[in-house]
């Protein structure tokens, strides 16, 4: 009788052993393991089904669980819980200044091929910029202007009033309000202009856009 | 060993030798040996010459106080640093998730961005557009005979009173004309109105300046 | 007396919840997550510590456990289990005597200036030193202390304790013997108040670091 509670204890105390190093080693490992991946590290003859099937209960219904992968166990959050670990975040984000330029000059000068911003800008606007004034939903394309090469012509959208506050494009402070604001230096060439925005129906200039452009955003007919 | 009952003198003279030895085979020594070497050869001096009374310096036995209490802090850190790599580490006896299924993170941007920055970014760039090298100041100017010319274009067959601003409209887009037309024009308008081409008129002071072609007056005349 | 019962059923619930969750949290993540990193994902006004204090509990004797670092939490697999997991392919890169000590006078002194830990160590340290030790992740730079020369503030991070597997700088083997030995004072005689290490905010002898030590990680004012 002694020998046998005996015998009962060591062999709980074995099995309990053999539970925390798999679990450890499962824990740790970068893959799911086998059987022998497990037995190794095991005491000798340890039964690798039954020690998995009693991690597997112990660990049911709890946010980690012990699934099994073809022949191999791994720990995995618990399926009901995934969502913890894809999460939706709005994220506010002031506007870089490339783009903030850019889309300055899309307001004042639409409709505006790239082009046509670029050589406002001096220098080279990159698809990026645009694509994320796109993205924020302030510039739109608006058709393609009726030159050489038919460049896409660019323009703000009525989110771009709302988010500025402005009612109509003719809210655009001009050249002397500019200058009144402090904004543009009194000493200025008297030729300097600020042209007034246009973001009516299509002008006589423009094309509308090709079936393409909704889908492809492609305007390589500007570098060509 | 300890620290604490080793002879100083005889560490001194200890490290002296050695440096005098590591020096006869032209080896490069380090800075750091020999300031040790000097200091140590400095201590040696404080310890056998007698302190006298008028001596500000701090006593040999201070020094070698004060180089004992350094030796065993820097032994005890030693003993702290073998200390914390026999912990279990992690990496080594101590693992962290080897899966780790990492949050990912679906970020939606929200721009940002003010109707000054806007405007700012607007007028900074329409400045820097313009040359930075000194132009000649270039007035315009209208002159008196320019300022007839148009004004006689402008008045063209009319008959209607219609104030000068008006009639000048589309060259005031600029301060610098404004005033330049004005001026002119107006002028122009008096000596119309002296050789009778035209008739001008102003019903309140400050009004506008009303302009019309005097009745009876040829186009062509001039 | 039914209202009560299913508010402790709701309540236990809910905790059971939160568990289940902070349980996937740390079980997917590798790093150790803070109180904040937890809360945002548990119900409102969750009790971290609370939470953590169960966990700990529930894991403990474990093949996996729940460990504090610093302010933060962590599975990792069993101290005892060591031998048993260490893998052979994972040899670090022995770091050098100069790097050991000057970790360890770091850790016990800090926070501490270059020209204290030279001090302790008698010989100069060189940049590259301190540099790896920075690219361990085991020290930063605090701040600047108070004096002539401002010179930059070392100190250990949560990755150190991490790594050491120490719950907080108290646990720093031999602390209370050099404490009382005075060895974590920089002068003789021992002063009355011995320091401690000390990982928290910003002392009063020390200032924020300037705007240019994230970039450059220049201290060259020590060597001025």
């Amino acid at each position: 009788m002694a020998d046998e509670t005996l015998d009962e204890v060591e062999h709980y105390e074995i099995a309990e052993r053999n539970l925390r190093i798999a679990e450890a080693l499962l824990f740790a490992s970068a893959e799911p393991l086998s059987r022998d991946d497990l037995a190794t590290y095991l005491s000798e003859g340890a039964d690798v089904p039954a020690l998995m099937a009693v991690l597997e209960e112990r660990y049911a219904g709890r946010g980690v669980t012990l699934v099994r992968r073809g022949d191999k166990w791994a720990f995995r959050t618990a399926e009901d819980l995934g969502f913890l670990l894809r999460r939706e975040e709005q994220e506010t984000r002031a506007l870089s200044r490339a783009a903030l330029e850019t889309l300055s000059i899309i307001a004042y000068h639409q409709p505006a091929t790239r082009a046509e911003v670029e050589e406002v800008r001096g220098v080279q606007t990159g698809k990026g910029t645009l694509d994320l004034l796109m993205e924020a939903g302030w510039v739109k394309m608006r058709g393609r202007r009726r030159t050489p090469g038919r460049p896409v012509t660019y323009g703000t959208t009525d989110a771009f009033l709302d988010h500025f506050g402005l009612e109509t494009l003719a809210d655009l402070p001009g050249l002397e309000e500019l200058k009144g604001a402090g904004l543009l230096s009194s000493r200025l060439p008297p030729a300097m202009q600020v042209p007034l925005p246009f973001d009516g129906p299509l002008r006589d200039d423009e094309d509308p856009l090709d079936p393409d452009d909704i889908f492809g955003e492609d305007d390589t007919e500007e570098t060509a | 060993m300890d620290l604490a009952h080793i002879s100083i003198l005889a560490l001194a003279e200890q490290y002296l030798s050695f440096i005098e030895t590591v020096r006869e085979k032209r080896i490069e020594i380090a800075a750091d040996y020999l300031v040790m070497a000097a200091w140590l050869a400095y201590l040696k001096s404080r310890l056998m010459v007698p302190q006298a009374p008028s001596d500000e310096e701090p006593s040999g036995e201070m020094m070698a106080a004060l180089l004992q209490f350094r030796l065993k802090r820097l032994e005890a850190m030693r003993h702290a640093a073998n200390q914390l790599m026999n912990r279990p580490r992690l990496g080594l006896q101590v693992y962290q998730r080897g899966m780790p299924e990492p949050i990912t993170v679906q970020r939606t941007n929200l721009w940002e961005a003010s109707l000054y920055d806007l405007l700012k970014a607007y007028a900074t760039q329409r400045e820097r557009s313009i040359p930075q090298d000194y132009q000649l100041f270039e007035r315009t100017v209208w002159s008196l005979q320019e300022a007839r010319d148009i004004l006689k274009r402008l008045i063209g067959e009319s008959m209607d009173w219609v104030p000068l601003d008006a009639y000048l409209s589309q060259y005031l887009t600029t301060p610098e004309q404004r005033v330049t037309a004005m001026a002119s024009s107006f002028a122009s308008s008096l000596e119309l109105v002296r050789q009778g081409h035209v008739e001008l008129r102003q019903t309140l002071a400050f009004g506008p300046l009303l302009l019309r072609r005097r009745p009876g007056d040829r186009k062509d005349e001039t």
